[in-house]
């Protein structure tokens, strides 16, 4: 199969749904002749026009309004926002105007958009662009939460995001865009809420999210070469998450490691490791539940610094290794 | 504006205030659980404004939203029932006073976050320029929303973008303990849409027809293109805040004197001395408002509480 | 000792810190005249003048702003949010300035405010104005987030914040403000990061927050009728957390209730679990970590309906009798 | 205007420019990890409101704030050192590029948030009421900021409440590749000054000593307790937004004509002309500033790495 990039999965979703679906359109900083902050929407510009690729002003609050505004009216929006770091300024929007007019209309509405937002450290951009605020939003009823890892993944969970009624914030990653896999050219969807095991182990269950299951994956096959054999289990929509397969590796493995990298306090990884603990998988763990997580600091400018902040291969392999030989 | 029409919107006035009056009494037997915040004194600016629309215009309303949902048409039974939790109401009992909504009657919500609609209003003006539509968003607020910044972003947007917008100010001089006078550092909210190169105007909002006539240019404007306004009506509001508002930042005079300056009983006096209302007819309407809305409580009190096995239903479509 | 409510301790908190410190000022939307929505700064405005208790716009992140402006030269303000919900307003100044100035400038900054707002549902102000978003600013390194369930911890704490040299996000409750318990008159302090054990137990142990502190100690009380003898811990502050007394306690009666107000998935309780399972307690864990919060649904406004949202005392007593019963 | 101080104004804008080639050499050579802002052309701006207050006064920056960083008397070598992420640096390697401060030096700090600074000027600037410092509060932004809910906020609180503050709009006519013309449906950013009730003045950016006389009469009315002012600095930046741009959104011609209007170049010819400087000692200033920017980096390249063990500090007090 043809090999594209992340970006280019992503785009190549926005561009076929935008063919398919007249309602459906882009709006966001720069989204337009710059392409992007980080190329996404490169292109997309010339071939359908100012009208559906709108570029605003600098008011992310506003380009939230913009999009919960259009869907309740009968679009489906796409919105951007160039970092996750400035979702803080557009959270009232989506958590109390979005996530909860359905509710609130006792049913008699749809809000059909998706916010997609990179996350995430290892640029350079220092603290005020690099977090994964992931678990905020997995937190409010209403709001849908996927981040692919993988280039198929951002295609077929964009589509399936655009083409879902709810309000979807779709998370992707700065490291991640540049990366290649297979993708096919046809439209697909991946539906929402549907796990994937991507690496099959008996040893020990690592559940990761977004650059997190590249770098299990490397580390996994580094473990491998040692004789442990790791799976590894992508959520790849985190609400609502599909706990089944994530349950069932840890009921075959016994074991389990999360991997994240937002901070470790207050993130997602606790909802992992709750739902594992008060799952059937309880009785069948031989260790304890760990997570590995990005430290609790913002993340700092200097390039070591900043890798040390948020787990890399190695601290998978090590924290991995441990708990497979039973010294956790 | 012919007379059938003007006599409708002394109805609505009137429908409006017996809907509150009934409202804070329901509150003071104790059936009414939450919060709510009347608008008696305002139904001028609520009316005028929603006279001056098509019936498949839209609203955005605020937290102060009963004269919104009337005047917009709301079916009165529906109404109560939700201000009262019930299974019949718009929401189903999940909304309640700050929520009400009838999107098919082109009222998009009440809000409880102050300025909450107006960035909301951009994306209802973008869909219905990007659909052709002939349709017109108006988007009321309060002076207390006019400095969050939500205000201005959104009319921002609505600016350069041309969109068909209607922003309305109700200015009635407090947000919450919070008067104008410490609020702003200007005597006019509407001076603020220069800065976005909107025309904005101030109108005495006790007065119906000069808030019609200032709102139906606004939406003249936006549904020939040529983009967004900014209507302050100046008001007031009789009561407190809310239910726990003990009214000690505002005079006893003050707010005497404004009652003076009642919208429903100058519109009255108007028609009257026109000679387009007798006494009498306008006795007869004041009575059958509050009749309306009386079977409109019977009907919301005899209705049956939500579910409690539906309780999740309408999280996710 | 002398019961006052703790509306009251927060209000004789801000009073006594206010004499003692002349850097101490309110801020807030209708602090001042009106005393604040819940009446906790009442009275405070007649004694320390406009200059020191301060109405704003409405405008949280202004607010926001302030207090972080005003603390990095010197001050030590006291801004109050209205309703948590429009924390999500104020949430940039708070997440991306306030929370990593210190760690950005190198350490050489102190950001000494707190910013206090009440969370929680129960009085029927529906969906818009009932959240408890506490996991959001526990997930943000450089804040310290505090949640006090009784008058005495509400002076104690309030007072500790005061005098912290961080950013402290400091969460009361509606329903709490009225009730009444012993409170010294004198100044005191409860050091951040001291959970307390607020009833002892042998049978199970019961993690709770806030107002389900109170619900969890009347659970606990008819549970005691029928001979189960539930361990209520309230870790008072979420962040840093003192977790000793929580490990200790599971490891004593090796089952564990966690209770919250917030919604579940995403909520603070998965912290508590993965901290529990990843900790020397998870050896001594006789079934599964249970978690009881809030449903995944905005607050509806209906009474009942709201009333079923989120944990009542007989939830908290039906979950811990199965639970010490063995029956999960 | 003394020559003295003329002639040290010259030397900022030198040493900016100096400083932002180097960095952007040091980019070239792959030795800079993160993004940059560079505000080559804009000198102007920078020197000239700083050059309005005195040293204990206070400044908020922005992304764009190697300039401001300069001007306000940052230690070279400490400022290239942090830009390259090293333990000697203002934040020890913390911060970079965006996120330099020096507070000490009365710099609270460049932000990576466009309008950041805005709300924390009113903390700053209520701080020094409160305290009855003699001082002010100069908060920079750009064009793009004017249109977020921050600045919103922020100019009306800091407006009602008269404090010391000095709003400074940048404005080089482009939020990365949005062009004010797209962004605003108004000519001038200074206009929105009226919206609060303070006074608005735009001045040519690039005209140094217009920038300090604009700003000299807000730190004025700022000082003795007028209240805030907004000055609007119409300039232009000749490079890319940051390292990734590919400047598609505006044409070479547009970029050479500002180049033409250089700043420097400008008061250096006017300097000249009023016979405060000859050739030579311009020269010699310009060199002296590559010299001073030369041994900095220098400076900073010798200096080590921030120590992994330390890697936490600074996250709580
Ligand atoms: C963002 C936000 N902040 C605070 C509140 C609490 N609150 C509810 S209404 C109100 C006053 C609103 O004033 P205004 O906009 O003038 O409307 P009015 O109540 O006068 O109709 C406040 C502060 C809120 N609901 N939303
Ligand atoms: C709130 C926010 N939104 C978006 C960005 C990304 N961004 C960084 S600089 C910039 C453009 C800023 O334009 P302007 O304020 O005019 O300053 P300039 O870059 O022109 O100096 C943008 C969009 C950001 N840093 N912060
Ligand atoms: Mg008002
Ligand atoms: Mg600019």
């Amino acid at each position: 199969m043809r090999e594209i990039t992340y970006s280019e999965a992503l785009r190549e979703a926005l561009r076929q749904e935008m063919q398919r679906d007249e309602r459906v359109f882009i709006i966001g900083e720069d989204v337009g002749i710059y392409g992007g902050a980080f190329g996404v929407t490169r292109g997309l510009f010339k071939e359908f026009g100012e009208e559906r690729v709108i570029d605003t002003p600098i008011s992310e609050l506003g380009i939230a309004g913009a999009i919960t505004g259009a869907a309740l009216t009968g679009m489906r929006p796409v919105g951007e926002i160039m970092f996750m770091d400035f979702m803080t300024l557009a959270s009232e929007q989506l958590v109390n105007q979005a996530a909860k007019i359905r509710f609130m209309f006792g049913g008699n509405a749809t809000l059909p958009f998706v916010m997609r937002t990179p996350a995430g450290s290892g640029t350079g951009a220092a603290a005020q662009h690099s977090q994964s605020l992931e678990n905020w939003f997995v937190h409010i009823p209403g709001l849908k939460v996927v981040m692919p890892s993988t280039p198929y993944d951002a295609k077929g969970l964009l589509i399936a995001s655009i083409r879902d009624d709810n309000p979807v914030i779709f998370i992707e990653h700065k490291l991640l865009y540049k990366i290649k896999g297979p993708v096919p050219e046809e439209p697909y969807t991946i539906p929402l809420s549907t796990s994937e095991v991507k690496r099959s182990g008996q040893d020990l269950t690592v559940v990761a999210t977004s650059v997190m299951v590249k770098r299990s994956l490397e580390a996994a096959a580094q473990l491998a070469a040692e004789g442990i054999e790791v799976e590894v289990v992508d959520p790849r929509t985190l609400k609502p998450l599909d706990a089944e397969p994530i349950i069932r590796s840890v009921m075959k493995t016994g074991r389990v490691l999360i991997v994240h990298e937002a901070c470790k306090t207050g993130g997602y990884g606790g909802e992992l490791a709750a739902l594992i603990a008060e799952s059937e998988a309880f009785d069948y763990l031989e260790a304890p539940i760990v997570r590995l997580a990005g430290r609790d600091m913002p993340i700092p400018y200097n390039r070591t610094l900043e890798y040390h902040a948020v787990p890399q291969v190695e601290n998978i392999v090590a924290k991995a290794r441990e708990l497979a030989q039973g010294r956790i | 504006m012919n007379i059938e029409k003007k006599i409708e919107l002394l109805r609505q006035m009137y429908t409006i205030r017996a809907f509150e009056e009934q409202a804070e009494q329901l509150y003071a037997l104790g059936k009414i659980h939450g919060t709510m915040h009347l608008s008696i004194g305002m139904e001028g600016s609520a009316v005028g404004a929603i006279a001056a629309l098509r019936p498949d215009d839209l609203i955005l309303s605020t937290h102060r939203g009963h004269g919104h949902c009337i005047a917009k048409g709301a079916d009165l039974q529906r109404m109560a029932a939700e201000f009262m939790g019930k299974a019949t109401g718009y929401c189903r009992g999940r909304g309640g006073s700050m929520h009400i909504a009838d999107p098919e009657g082109g009222n998009l919500g009440a809000n409880g976050v102050v300025g909450g609609g107006i960035p909301i209003a951009v994306g209802v003006g973008l869909s219905i320029k990007m659909q052709k539509r002939d349709q017109v968003i108006l988007c009321f607020f309060g002076d207390g929303a006019a400095n969050l910044g939500p205000f201005h972003e959104g009319l921002n947007m609505a600016a350069i973008w041309k969109l068909p917008v209607i922003y309305v100010c109700e200015n009635n001089q407090y947000a919450m303990s919070c008067s104008t006078r410490r609020a702003f550092a200007i005597p006019r909210i509407s001076d603020r849409a220069a800065a976005y190169g909107m025309p904005g105007v101030t109108v005495d909002g006790n007065d119906v027809l000069a808030v019609y006539e200032a709102v139906s240019a606004a939406v003249k404007r936006a549904r020939t293109g040529e983009g967004p306004s900014l209507v302050e009506n100046f008001t007031y509001r009789w009561r407190g805040h809310s239910k726990s508002d003990a009214n000690v930042y505002r005079t006893r005079e003050e707010i005497e004197s404004w009652k003076k300056k009642c919208p429903i009983q100058r519109f009255r006096a108007l028609l009257i001395k026109e000679g387009a209302l007798t006494e009498e007819r306008a006795k007869q309407i004041e009575q059958q408002s509050y009749t309306a809305i009386e079977s409109a409580v019977t009907f919301a009190e005899a209705s049956p509480e939500p579910n409690l096995e539906s309780i999740e239903e309408g999280v996710y479509a």
